[in-house]
């Protein structure tokens, strides 16, 4: 039993809250990435949960045990850092071995375990070569290597791919992939990135201004996020916002971007933001029967080609992902449709509301 | 499209995590220690102090009296002796007179050195950097010839000349590490911009040095105002400074005076235990001639 | 402007720029029309920043002219050629504030108070940055400090602006921002903007002209449609696209009537061409199709890895030895083929292009199909 | 602690090199920048002529004369013999290996004691009054030679002096430390390494602060030994720091004078005779000038070959870093 359990984490830097009073548990066996934008906290927080960061308030608890006064050293966790950290002038094997040694590992032991860590991360040809000769992505790897076979409890990475160069992050990504699939031990990873945290996460616990706005799923924080926040930072682009753009009376839906009222089940009288993701809006260059005439502002290509469009509709901006061929036909107007099952409704405070919408 | 509210955090500024750990002061057997080496160090200084406060008799007492009635007398009388305060006088003025003007001229060159590369560039910061390694006492007959040829013995302007010299190369050094480390971006951002090459370098370059210029002044002062050996032979009783008058101490009427020598002594380290005191940070720049930065 | 027909506002032509013994630029030329959001796209130290130091005048051509609105101002020096400047690493002055950091290119060429005050206002309101005029560079985070210096270059009573990869480094989701506000930006002043950056999404979502940078020198530069849809070389379709193109070597057979590409995952019938040799075939992420089951044609690709970025699938497989890369909608049905890690795949014959490995120059193209 | 900086250029930009020669500039050059990088230089250019070529020359010249103020025999010109004397002359050279004998045994010293302490302090960095305590450690090495020389003859002195009434107070004979030819010398490198000391103590906190955070924390991670932290992670990077200190303190010693000076003037005998007391001695108390600028000459040389290794060592690193970097 490691799961690792905070309560009440703070951490302030003089009167700015970096971390503001979190509670959570990452359980054990489980990749949780903290994700959010530069400056929300995360590697405060993981910097207090390994113990480098002293809390301003708050107890980390590793299995049930408060290690909040307990030394780094003596935590028994692992971690990975933003820059590919290894010890110098000396071999990969020995690399790997020198945390063994301090944690009186046997000799045959730790032959064992720093063969198969080399095995999992495809560096066993590379065990006895001189670290310092690596490249980035090289001595990331060895890091990753290192920590796994110490076999610590909890296993932290701090951005581990940031600092690697372009062609070698893929990779790098692979074999941490691997590696999280191997391991059964609790897993935290910290990015900003979102590709990175959708591709290797079991849960994705997303963070703003110091806390934890959402834990869940990656795939359930790309379909129900919790708050406007969660709907931008997920999506590529992020969520379109539409605000005082439609009016809710008796459980229908009227408003400008719909070419008919729709039914909302649940409690939406708060709501005065719509959200829709530019790649559910439906968009062609020709009227249909439930669609609605808006301008095109500009269009560029995206990810896989697509073309991205700017819209306009009533003063509203927003943004459509459709394919490349019938997006270059779209020059100055387009006829979208949004799908209601594909539309969010948020509160003035940006919180989602739960509501089903359908159409009539 | 609007913007969530909730994406601000994403521009909050950096925290510089090092200074809320600074606040955490507290006792260990590592800064215990760390004092003790401290106090042991500065004992000899504190001593030459306190026998500053101390009577003759007091001074040659045996056993060495540690616990005394201390005595401005020493100060009163030294400040009396006309010589003096032109000795601090001419300590001053040749220190900061020579200091500003090296560090104008150093800071020109440096500049040209870091921005345009000229040849000969690393050729000519090694002869500088070599000037400073020589052995003060090898440059000083050549200097004491061609300073009575020159009539600029025992005057403010040869000496002072002769220490502007003496600071250029240091000078140039760590200017020069503080130009690279400012971008070329700076230069070209006001180039471009319609700039001349003088605004660059005084108004978009030199503010941003200022830390270097700090440095380079700290550090010649303290250079030029230890400086004994040309200030002997070069200078004379109009322009001699501090140094030179704790030498001559030594052979006036024949036993040393050891009041005015641990008076004087103590009024002169006085100014460098504070410059270093509030200068820390430049410390290590200044005693490498700029070519290892970093603080302690 | 000189010309009837021509409005470009800035051409170089043969520009050669020489360091030591090294090209670091060969033959370049580039020709920019007003109002264009014009993207110099190229891989690190291909020479990007070069080129712009060359545009701005912070460098002369060893060869070649630089005409600059209908004059030639090859020799002159950056103070001459009044254009705007953000410049890589922010370079904000430590010392100023926002507000003095904003104003500088103004003040500096002695405008009015009047202009000032009113550009202030604009360029502020246009990045969102009135509330940190009273702030010191320091104390800004990195969005920030890139968007006071994005304002600093554009406080500039000019109408030409260059911009040199001014996102690179940032987050992404704080890219996005920045490349609705530089987009944005761009239209509301009417303005010219040239702007490097490797990253080609970056390029994608901002160009409305591109021009490829590759070896030192333009191989390739055009509307950003066209050169995306009919690259003229191996380098215009590996720099523009994300995710990256699929090169594949290839042999390209000749008979009586038409021309064969062979390379591992197939043979395609291209548009007749003479050439017969070794060539690259580039086939984009999004032109490899998965098979519905029944299918026999094409090749079968195991899954490497996946990654989800947000709306998008990609997929990388090894084929035949080949590593390949698939993109899909997030939503596509055909994703659950993916899951089982292994799948059948193929490509229409019309999207893949055949480029000569020498030259890099475009042979040919696949024969449109007769597919249903 | 900020992570040490050692200045290097800017790598250039660089591309595929072409096996074409360049073609030649077809354009007028900035000339402004030529100007420019000219104008600028020309102030530091005319002191360094008026104060450091011409005296080098001169006393290049004076090398080859045989002229001694007092004699009155006036100028004489004897081409390289008085560098033949140099090569003949028994004091000098004895002089010159007790210089180095006492470089070497001041560097090695004031290294190990200064790599203790500067250790010493880098643990302590959370220590209460830490700026003030390290006031009081580097006042030795700001103060000039000349006074420290002067204080510890007061503190020296066989009857009243401090250091002598702790030593006969444990009970020993007080010793004249700087007119006993036993203890001359070991008593001038001490208060050298007293000065000193410090010194090194500070490039070994510089060294210790060039040491990436993150290797260090990584170090508290895996629970690595002291020793294993400081052989795997300290050294690799602090050696350099540590490296510019030794040489630094090396080309410092090769001009120790005024503190020896005042404190023995080279005595008792010549047992604390370094080779800048002799040249001064040469020069201004036996005021023979041709002979002791052979002998200035001679230094200038070493000097410069001195300078030389530095240069090379602080290359070595900056080439190091920007590989690091790459």
């Amino acid at each position: 039993m490691s799961d690792v359990e905070i309560i009440g984490l703070s951490k302030d830097f003089g009167s700015f809250v970096a971390v503001e009073s979190v509670s959570t548990i990452f359980r054990e066996g489980t990749v949780t990435v903290l994700l959010g934008p530069s400056g929300c906290g995360k590697t405060t927080l993981m910097r207090m949960i390994v113990g480098l960061e002293k809390p301003t308030a708050g107890q980390v608890l590793i299995g049930g045990e408060d290690v909040t006064r307990v030394a780094t050293s003596k935590r028994r966790m692992g971690m990975v850092f933003q820059y590919p950290v290894v010890y110098r002038g000396t071999s990969v094997a020995r690399n790997l071995e020198l945390p063994l040694i301090a944690d009186k590992v046997s000799k045959g032991e730790r032959k064992k375990r720093i063969d198969e860590v080399a095995e999992i991360l495809g560096i066993t040809d590379l065990l006895q070569v001189n670290v310092d000769k690596l490249d980035n992505a090289g001595r990331q790897k060895v890091a990753v290597a290192r920590e796994v076979a110490r076999k610590p409890e909890v296993l932290l990475f701090d951005e581990p791919i940031t600092n690697v160069d372009l062609t070698s992050k893929l990779e790098l990504k692979r074999a941490l992939k691997s590696v999280f699939q191997e391991l059964r031990q609790t897993i935290i990873y910290v990015t900003h990135d979102q590709t990175e945290a959708m591709s290797l996460a079991d849960d994705i616990a997303l963070m703003n201004d110091g806390k934890i706005v959402q834990l869940a799923p990656p795939h359930v924080l790309y379909h129900e996020p919790a708050d406007v926040f969660a709907g931008w930072f997920l999506g590529n682009p992020g969520m379109n916002f539409l605000r005082d753009s439609f009016v809710i009376e008796q459980g229908v839906l009227t408003s400008p971007f719909l070419s008919a009222p729709v039914r909302v089940f649940g409690d939406a009288g708060r709501a005065v933001v719509l959200g829709i993701r530019p790649e559910h809006i439906g968009a062609s260059v020709e009227p249909n029967s439930n669609s609605v005439e808006v301008a095109v502002t500009s269009r560029s290509i995206s990810i896989g080609g697509q073309a991205l469009l700017e819209l306009e509709l009533d003063g509203h901006g927003f943004k459509a992902v459709v394919d490349h061929g019938s997006g270059k036909k779209m020059t100055d107007r387009a006829w979208i449709t949004l799908p209601p099952s594909k539309i969010f409704l948020f509160d003035s405070d940006g919180r989602a509301i739960v509501a089903t919408l359908s159409g009539a | 499209m609007t913007t969530p509210d909730g994406t601000s955090s994403a521009d909050l500024p950096s925290v510089r995590l090092g200074e809320a750990s600074q606040r955490d002061r507290r006792w260990t057997l590592a800064s215990l220690f760390s004092w003790v080496v401290a106090l042991i160090f500065f004992a000899p200084i504190a001593w030459i102090a306190m026998s500053a406060f101390k009577t003759t008799g007091q001074i040659l007492s045996v056993p060495p009296l540690f616990i005394f009635q201390p005595t401005l007398e020493n100060f009163t009388e030294m400040f009396q002796d006309p010589k003096i305060p032109k000795f601090f006088f001419n300590s001053v003025l040749l220190s900061v007179g020579s200091v500003l003007i090296a560090i104008a001229v150093s800071f020109l060159a440096a500049y040209s050195f870091s921005r345009f590369k000229p040849p000969g560039t690393d050729f000519l910061m090694f002869l500088l950097l070599s000037t400073r390694f020589v052995p003060a006492a090898a440059f000083v007959i050549p200097f004491f010839q061609l300073f009575g040829i020159l009539n600029f013995r025992n005057t403010y302007v040869g000496l002072i000349i002769f220490y502007v010299m003496f600071s250029v190369p240091f000078s140039v050094w760590i200017l020069k590490g503080f130009i690279d480390g400012v971008s070329q971006r700076f230069d070209e951002t006001g180039l471009v911009n319609g700039a001349s090459r003088a605004h660059v370098i005084f108004r978009v370059v030199l503010p941003q040095v200022k830390p270097g210029l700090v440095a380079a002044f700290v550090f010649n002062i303290i250079f030029v105002w230890n400086e004994f050996l040309f200030n002997f032979q070069l200078g004379g009783t109009d322009t001699n400074s501090i140094p030179v008058a704790l030498f001559t101490a030594l052979y006036q009427g024949g036993a040393v005076n050891w009041t005015y020598v641990s008076a004087l002594g103590t009024a002169y380290v006085l100014p460098l235990a504070v410059l270093i005191y509030f200068f820390q940070k430049y410390l290590l720049v200044g005693m490498t001639f700029g070519t290892v930065r970093g603080e302690v | 402007m000189t010309q009837q027909g021509e409005n470009h506002v800035l051409r170089l032509e043969s520009v050669t720029k020489v360091y030591g013994d090294t090209e670091v630029l060969k033959d370049v030329g580039v020709t920019v029309r007003a109002g264009d959001f014009y993207v110099i796209s190229g891989q690190p130290s291909s020479g990007k920043s070069v080129l712009l130091r060359l545009i701005l005048g912070l460098e002369l051509p060893d060869l070649g002219s630089i005409n600059l609105r209908g004059e030639v101002v090859t020799g002159e020096g950056p103070q001459r050629r009044n254009i705007g400047y953000v410049p890589q690493s922010f370079a904000l002055f430590p010392n100023k504030s926002v507000l003095d950091n904003i104003t500088y290119p103004m003040r500096v060429d002695k405008t009015s108070k009047k202009i000032i005050e009113e550009t202030l206002e604009r360029v502020s309101e246009l990045l969102n940055i009135r509330d940190l005029l009273d702030k010191k560079p320091g104390q800004l985070s990195g969005g920030q400090k890139q968007r006071v210096a994005i304002a600093r270059g554009l406080a500039k009573e000019t109408d030409i602006f260059v911009l040199d990869d001014p996102l690179v480094g940032l987050d992404f989701k704080l890219r996005e921002r920045l490349i609705d506000d530089l987009k944005k930006t761009r239209a509301a002043l009417g303005v010219t903007f040239i702007y490097s950056t490797s990253d080609s999404l970056e390029a994608l979502l901002l160009a409305n002209r591109v021009g490829i940078l590759f070896g030192g020198t333009i191989m390739e530069e055009g509307e950003l449609d066209t050169v995306y849809d009919e690259p003229g070389n191996s380098a215009s379709m590996a720099t523009l696209g994300f995710p990256s193109v699929n090169f594949l070597d290839g042999l390209m057979m000749k008979s009586d009537t038409e021309s064969i590409a062979q390379c591992p995952i197939g043979s395609f019938p291209m548009n007749p061409t003479d050439y017969e040799g070794p060539v690259v075939l580039g086939i984009r992420p999004e032109h490899i199709e998965i098979q519905s089951e029944d299918s026999a044609q094409g090749f079968l690709a195991q899954v490497l890895f996946t990654e989800d970025v947000g709306g998008s699938e990609i997929i990388y497989v090894e084929s035949n030895n080949e590593r390949l890369i698939l993109v899909l909608g997030a939503s596509d049905p055909q994703l659950s083929k993916v899951r089982t890690g292994e799948f059948a795949a193929s490509v229409q014959p019309e999207h893949i292009v055949a480029f000569d490995p020498n030259t890099l120059q475009r042979i040919s193209e696949g024969k449109e199909s007769s597919r249903v | 602690m900020t992570e040490a900086v050692i200045k290097s250029k800017q790598p250039e930009l660089i591309q595929g090199k072409t096996g074409k020669s360049a073609p030649r500039k077809a354009k007028s050059r900035f000339s402004s920048n030529t100007l420019w990088s000219g104008g600028l230089l020309v102030p530091v250019l005319l002191f360094f002529i008026l104060m450091n070529v011409v005296p080098t020359i001169w006393m290049l010249g004076l090398s080859f004369y045989d002229y001694t103020l007092t004699s009155a025999k006036g100028m004489e010109f004897i081409g390289f013999d008085n560098y033949t004397r140099l090569l003949n002359d028994g004091p000098i050279q004895l002089a010159i290996s007790r210089t180095f004998l006492f470089m070497v045994l001041a560097v090695i010293l004031q290294t190990l004691l200064g790599a203790l302490i500067g250790f010493l302090f880098w643990r302590a960095d959370r220590m209460p009054g830490r700026r003030l305590a390290l006031t009081l450690l580097f006042t030795p090495m700001v103060l000039a030679p000349l006074s420290s020389g002067l204080f510890w003859r007061l503190l020296l002195d066989p009857v009243f002096g401090l250091i002598n009434y702790f030593i006969s107070s444990l009970g020993f004979e007080p010793v004249n430390f700087l007119t006993n030819p036993d203890w001359a010398f070991t008593t001038v490198l001490l208060v050298d390494t007293w000065m000193w000391t410090p010194f090194m103590a500070l490039m070994t906190l510089a060294a210790l602060g060039s040491v990436p955070k993150a290797e260090l924390e990584a170090a508290q991670v895996d629970n690595l030994s002291m020793w294993q932290r400081l052989i795997h992670v300290i050294i690799p990077y602090a050696k350099f720091i540590i490296v510019l200190g030794i040489l630094l303190r090396t080309i410092d010693v090769f001009k120790t004078m005024d503190l020896v000076y005042l404190m023995t003037n080279g005595g008792p005998g010549d047992r604390t005779e370094l080779i800048a007391v002799g040249l001064y001695r040469l020069a201004f108390q036996s005021f023979n000038l041709g002979y002791s600028s052979a002998l200035a000459v001679l230094l200038l040389f070493i000097a410069i070959a001195l300078t030389s290794i530095y240069l090379f060592v602080l290359n070595l690193r900056a080439r190091k870093e920007l590989k690091d970097q790459s």
